[in-house]
């Protein structure tokens, strides 16, 4: 309990500053916000009413406080670009990257994890000597060039998939649900999904392989060997118990990250997520949407490892009861 | 006779060539009897023991020799019938439970896992099961339902005792089973494990390092060195009348809480190197009464009822033991 | 008690021989005992000799806007004749642009990981040793550089600062840290430990002689590994920035190369040669760094023995 | 009685214990008491022997000694200086004349350096002359009978075996020619027919340079071997303190009886008797009031619960912490 509430304190903390690192950061960059609204046909009084409406004109300070109140009201002001309050321009597209990031997430441990076990029980084998080169190439291949090439072989060349967006243009839908759950939706989400699974499974893949070898020269392994447990028993029971525990904290950890990272994905497939918002809006220096899409990003990056570190505290023993 | 051991030659592949750890052990367990198997670190005493759950590292080979359990060769059966025997007839003391029980189990899950997947019993009848043998070994049955880093040293080798004695098995091996505890709970945890093997009536084959602990517990001992036998017998004969240098030396090293203030003797220099061991005695380098003959294989004499030295110079063995008492004869014997 | 016999202590010059000799003679053995290392330096070697004579080894100047005889833009061009890999949609050789690339790469690579170890390093010897309140202060700071999300905080900077290679390598600097500075102050804190490190304290060595005489050569390796990885981080993430178009535009890079290919939609004319190279060689100086840390698996997984 | 070498007085060492939700509201900070008011001294020349089982604080006792930890109360003087507040100066010529043998040869040289190497560190620590080196470590090896060619010099510690580490670490702490050593469990991770070289080398060299020593072990018979003098501990606190013939011969405590009886002997004919104590070790976070060994002794008594026994002087250099002997 403790532990669970000194958490919580740590994670809100670092929220804090993230977040007023974020606010420094975007008003003390060189350039004015509004460079991108003010050209020459807009008057002096336009000018001004611009800076009253978005706040600039009070002192730093203020506009410090102001933000930070409003964020925790959930309001983190307009988009210049959209006319529409950030929270709403950001919750469209915030569940297209939650469902890309699942998806492929899920699908890559899912993989990292059987492969893995599977590689740590052929060792010294074949299997591992071309395995591992071929997963750590996985690892060391950006993942926009693997988008790149899937989407040239798979959509231009064979055409299986759409090239791009999430929806195919001029569909209408009764509703989100519907929208998300239509074949439509899924043919889109295949392409990105599939580049960032192959990217993902590396991490889970040899952190499993690793886990799984360390535990079966534990000693209550052989022990189990010596009382006469299947070798099915003691892989399953035993084995891989003991080695999911981490795999468990990195796929919560692989969450937080993921969402802020497949930014370069969802442009190769101009996939409509949070990342690529964050892009755009830098692009037409709309800062308002740029930083309350960051602070989305952030939040989650930061809830995640809170989330990461309580689940890896309840689940495994050692570290649930101390000594009694 | 439980257990005979003939001949028993394992060696380790590694990446320096073959290691020969036990190089033709032979040595009997009698039904009801603790056996002291003792020997210095690398000796071979745990490898001789491991191998007869033949559960051994995938580096090991059986390259001769046989273990007959009640007449039946377990070196010669097949996988399948070989894990017929585990845990039923032939269970395991780790020396420190505390990596041999699995971290993220509750003990008492990890007594009824073997009660129900190798003793056939239905979960409820498991439970009162472990609770007897938690019962039995002094242990509550609330620690049942605790996991193993919450137990302290001497309750964890009460537990790995009621896991080994969960299917009531003939043979019991234990290695170093108390090496790891305090002196107390040392002496406390060996009490119970005698007082259950003459209970249950169970052979025990103990691995040590300390003399002393033989001497508390044994019936007869085994004195290994370099991967053969040099000396085995009836504990009181061995101790008190050991006939082979090797014996004597160690004898001679141990410091005694009650004897006189004699000055103790190391036996200078350092085990052979397995990998290529000396011709003849392995112990001929550090023997102070190494001669001539011991460069061939030293026969095995019977220097008493069932007591028996791997030694040149056995026949002698009463005057070497007076000459070994003084210090100078181990002073300077290897040049090394 | 025989006399204490003359030993003639050996001069300073057969010490610094002998430990030279040792180091060789395990450097020697590497290839037998860990190919995969062995495999990355090879890859290392040959990328850092194209990036050094990238000059002498281009066809064309990867950024001029090449004409063919009949003045017009040689654009598209498929592979053969005087372009090894063609051209691109604007009329710039590919070959040229992915050897001068090689370099852009590695100098963006190495600053990177320098930065990042050396932080990562410093700051995981003087938290992991000294603990207390320098080791929480140091450990908060690590986490709130842990809670900013990487790559959308260097796609701020690069938006802000005029873009340069620098931005990457600034933002690698400072995000990054924190992994190697976690992993080598927990190294610290089990060194700290160990007998040898006590006997050290007991000989009267002081704190600092400690921390750079005792610990860090055990701890050196660790970073060694942890830069070779970084190494593979800042390609990859000056690759993506460019691709976002954060890059910059006066150098040429591999991740310049596929944003310029994807922009001009190669995928879709299939121009397998135009961005298909460029991945590659991101995929071999990263991988490389991945095999000579074979301890990659031991930075993620210590505890892994043969 | 000339001065002690080292006088300790009511020292006591806790450690923090991992705080609970309710500790922390109500501000308590939980503590262990790993040493509990020990006192006693040691003349210069004299070795005396700490024993007791894991966790009675013996190793914790042995480090504030070597000023490898600060007490959390009472002091420690060493030829009359407290040792904790030191300049760096001072510490310095502390650490030139009490050194350390580690329980783990293994452990305790630094696997990059070679054996020289580890040898020279305490003379470039103690600033002794470079020339002065040579003559040093060839006095020091030949001290520890470890054989001084060239190569033995140069070899890495993975190359040398358990006998011959512990061998120069004991050189290593030779080397500054200190006048005291504490040893930790010098031999328990060696093989039984070395340590008994390793004892007789430590028994030599206290002999040959007036060390005085302290010597920490879970082993009776090894103390008896080496020390005059013993000290028995239980859950941080000193029980019995006298030659070691007598607590050998005639312990006093209940707690070091049972301690004598536990150990096994090499011999058949040994008494299998029960021991004279039940139960096991309490939790040190919240030990039992008064004497702490009272819940497992047999002859425990009201007065034991309420008042916590000295350490009475009895007589014959021995002293004992009991109401009731």
């Amino acid at each position: 309990m403790t532990y669970f509430l000194k958490r919580f304190a740590h994670m809100v903390f670092v929220l804090w500053a993230v977040a007023t690192i974020l606010f420094f950061m975007f008003r003390t960059m060189p350039g004015t916000p509004l460079a991108a609204f003010i050209d020459n046909t807009t008057t002096a009084e336009q000018q001004d009413a611009l800076i009253r409406q978005f706040g600039l004109d009070k002192s730093l300070g203020e506009q410090y406080w102001l933000f930070l109140t409003n964020a925790l009201q959930g309001d983190l002001g307009q988009s210049f670009f959209f006319k529409k309050p950030v929270v709403e321009v950001v919750m469209e597209v915030f569940p297209n990257s939650v469902i890309l990031t699942l998806t492929s997430l899920i699908v890559a441990y899912l993989f990292g994890i059987v492969a893995g076990a599977y590689l740590a029980w052929r060792r010294g084998s074949w299997v591992e000597g071309f395995g591992i080169p071929l997963v750590l190439t996985t690892r060391a291949a950006p993942e926009f060039w693997l988008g790149m090439v899937l989407l040239a072989f798979f959509s231009f060349y064979l055409g299986w998939f759409p090239s791009g967006g999430a929806n195919s243009s001029g569909s209408e839908w009764t509703s989100d649900w519907q929208r998300v759950t239509s074949l439509d939706y899924m043919s889109h989400l295949a392409l990105p999904a599939i580049t960032l699974a192959i990217y993902l499974q590396g991490l889970p893949l040899l952190l499993m392989r690793s886990n799984m070898l360390n535990v079966l020269q534990e000693e209550f392994i052989t022990m189990a060997r010596m009382k006469g447990l299947s070798t099915w028993t003691i892989v399953i029971r035993h084995a891989a118990r003991n080695a999911l525990l981490p795999v468990a904290t990195a796929f919560a950890l692989g969450i937080g990250g993921a969402v802020g990272g497949n930014v370069v994905v969802e442009t190769v497939f101009s996939w409509p997520g949070i990342g690529r918002l964050l892009v755009n809006a830098v692009a037409a220096s709309d800062y308002p949407l740029a930083q309350g899409a960051f602070l989305m990003i952030t939040a989650v990056l930061v809830i995640m490892n809170f989330i990461a570190d309580v689940s890896y505290h309840f689940l495994d023993p050692r570290v649930r009861f101390a000594t009694r | 006779m439980l257990l005979e051991v003939r001949d028993l030659v394992i060696d380790y592949r590694s990446t320096r060539g073959r290691v020969r750890a036990v190089d033709g052990v032979s040595f009997n367990v009698p039904a009801g009897a603790i056996i002291g198997i003792v020997g210095e670190s690398g000796c071979g005493k745990t490898t001789a023991v491991r191998a007869i759950t033949r559960v051994m590292p995938s580096s090991a080979v059986f390259s001769g020799g046989s273990i007959s359990l009640n007449g039946t060769d377990l070196v010669k059966l097949s996988e399948r019938d070989m894990q017929k025997h585990l845990w039923r007839d032939i269970a395991y003391v780790p020396q420190s439970a505390m990596n041999a029980l699995d971290p993220v189990w509750r003990v008492g899950r990890q007594v009824e896992e073997v009660l129900v997947a190798r003793g056939g019993m239905e979960k409820k009848a498991a439970r009162v099961r472990s609770e007897e043998l938690f019962a039995m070994v002094g242990l509550g049955a609330n620690r049942l339902s605790d996991y193993p880093h919450q137990f302290s040293g001497g309750m964890r080798q009460r537990a790995s005792i009621a896991l080994a004695l969960a299917l009531s098995p003939k043979l019991v091996i234990a290695d170093e089973p108390v090496t790891a505890l305090d002196v107390v709970i040392q002496r406390q945890v060996l009490d119970t494990f005698a007082t259950l093997q003459k209970q249950l009536n169970v052979s025990v084959v103990l691995v040590t390092h300390d003399i002393s602990v033989v001497a508390y517990v044994c019936d007869y001992v085994v004195v290994m060195y370099a991967g053969k036998v040099v000396e085995s017998g009836p504990v009181a004969d061995v101790l008190d009348r050991p006939a082979h240098p090797y014996t004597m030396g160690l004898y001679n090293a141990f410091p005694e809480l009650s004897g006189d203030d004699r000055e103790l003797s190391p036996i200078e220099g350092s085990p052979p190197d397995l990998l290529d061991p000396p011709q003849g005695c392995r112990f001929r380098a550090r023997c102070p009464f190494s001669i001539a003959t011991c460069t061939q294989d030293p026969p095995e004499h019977l220097v008493g009822e069932g007591h028996i030295a791997n030694c040149h110079r056995a026949t002698e063995a009463a005057d070497l033991r007076e000459t070994a008492k003084r210090t100078e004869t181990w002073v300077g014997v290897t040049t090394e | 008690m025989q006399h204490a016999k003359e030993i003639a202590l050996p001069k300073r010059e057969t010490r610094i021989l002998s430990s030279i000799s040792r180091w060789l003679v395990a450097a020697s053995t590497i290839p037998r005992r860990d190919p995969f290392a062995f495999a990355g330096l090879v890859l290392y070697l040959i990328f850092i000799l194209i990036a050094v004579f990238a000059d002498s080894l281009i066809t064309h100047d990867p950024r001029e806007i090449l004409f063919n005889d009949e003045y017009d833009l040689a654009s598209n061009l498929t592979p053969g004749g005087d372009h090894i890999l063609g051209t691109t949609y604007s009329g710039r050789d590919i070959y040229s642009q992915l050897v001068m690339g090689t370099r852009g790469a590695l100098v963006v690579g190495v600053t990177a990981a320098v930065c990042v170890v050396a932080i990562g390093t410093v700051v995981g010897l003087i938290a992991g040793y000294f603990g207390g309140l320098t080791d929480t202060l140091l450990m908060r700071l690590a986490d709130i550089a842990l809670g900013v999300p990487f790559l959308p905080f260097v796609i701020v900077l690069a938006a802000f600062l005029n873009p340069s290679q620098w931005n990457v390598v600034f933002g690698i600097a400072l995000l990054l840290w924190p992994q190697s500075a976690r992993v080598i102050r927990a190294q610290v804190m089990t060194l700290r430990e160990r007998a040898f490190i006590e006997a050290a304290r007991v000989t009267g060595a002081g704190p600092w002689r400690i921390m750079f005489v005792h610990i860090a050569p055990n701890v050196l390796s660790l970073s060694f590994l942890y830069a070779s990885i970084a190494v593979g981080w800042a390609i990859l993430t000056e690759a993506s920035i460019s691709f976002l178009g954060f890059g910059p535009s006066d150098s040429v890079t591999w991740g310049y190369m596929l944003q310029d290919a994807y922009a001009s939609q190669a995928l879709g004319r299939g121009q397998y040669y135009w961005f298909i190279p460029p991945g590659l060689c991101i995929i071999g100086v990263v991988v490389a760094g991945f095999f000579i840390s074979r301890g990659y698996e031991e930075i993620l997984f210590p505890k892994l023995k043969d | 009685m000339n001065k002690p070498l080292i006088a300790v007085e009511r020292l006591t060492k806790r450690f923090d214990v991992s705080r609970s939700m309710t500790d922390i509201l109500t501000g308590k900070r939980p503590q262990l008491q790993a040493v509990t008011d020990v006192n006693f001294t040691l003349q210069r020349g004299e070795t005396l022997g700490i024993v007791g089982e894991s966790g009675c604080g013996k190793t914790t006792l042995g480090r504030m000694l070597i000023k490898l930890i600060p007490p959390s109360e009472g002091t420690i003087l060493f030829d009359g200086k407290n040792i904790s507040g030191m300049d760096r100066t001072a510490e310095l010529a502390f650490r030139r004349r009490a050194q350390l043998v580690f329980q783990n040869p293994f452990d305790a040289l630094n696997p990059h350096f070679t054996i020289l190497r580890s040898l020279r560190e305490p003379l470039h620590n103690a600033r002794v002359p470079g020339e002065e080196h040579v003559s040093r470590i060839a006095e020091a090896m030949g001290m520890v009978h470890l054989p001084a060619p060239d190569h033995f010099l140069q070899s890495l510690p993975h190359q040398l075996s358990g006998g011959q580490l512990q061998r120069v670490v004991l050189a290593r702490a030779l080397v500054l020619r200190p006048e005291f050593i504490l040893a930790d469990e010098p031999v328990s991770m060696l093989d039984v027919s070395v340590r008994a070289g390793i004892l007789n080398v430590l028994r030599e060299v206290r002999d040959r340079m007036g060390l005085a020593a302290v010597f920490i072990s879970h082993d009776l018979a090894l103390v008896r071997y080496v020390c005059a003098r013993t000290i028995t501990m239980y859950l941080g606190a000193v029980v019995e303190d006298g030659p070691t013939a007598d607590i050998v011969g005639n312990p006093l405590h209940p707690y070091t009886k049972a301690l004598v009886q536990a150990v096994p002997i090499p011999r058949v004919d040994q008494s299998h008797a029960p021991l004279p104590i039940t139960g096991g070790l309490p939790d040190a976070r919240n030990p039992p009031s008064g004497c702490r060994f009272r819940d497992r002794c047999p002859l425990a008594e009201g007065r034991c619960a309420s008042e916590v026994p000295p350490l009475r002087d009895v007589g014959g250099g021995r002293r004992v912490a009991c109401h009731l002997v």
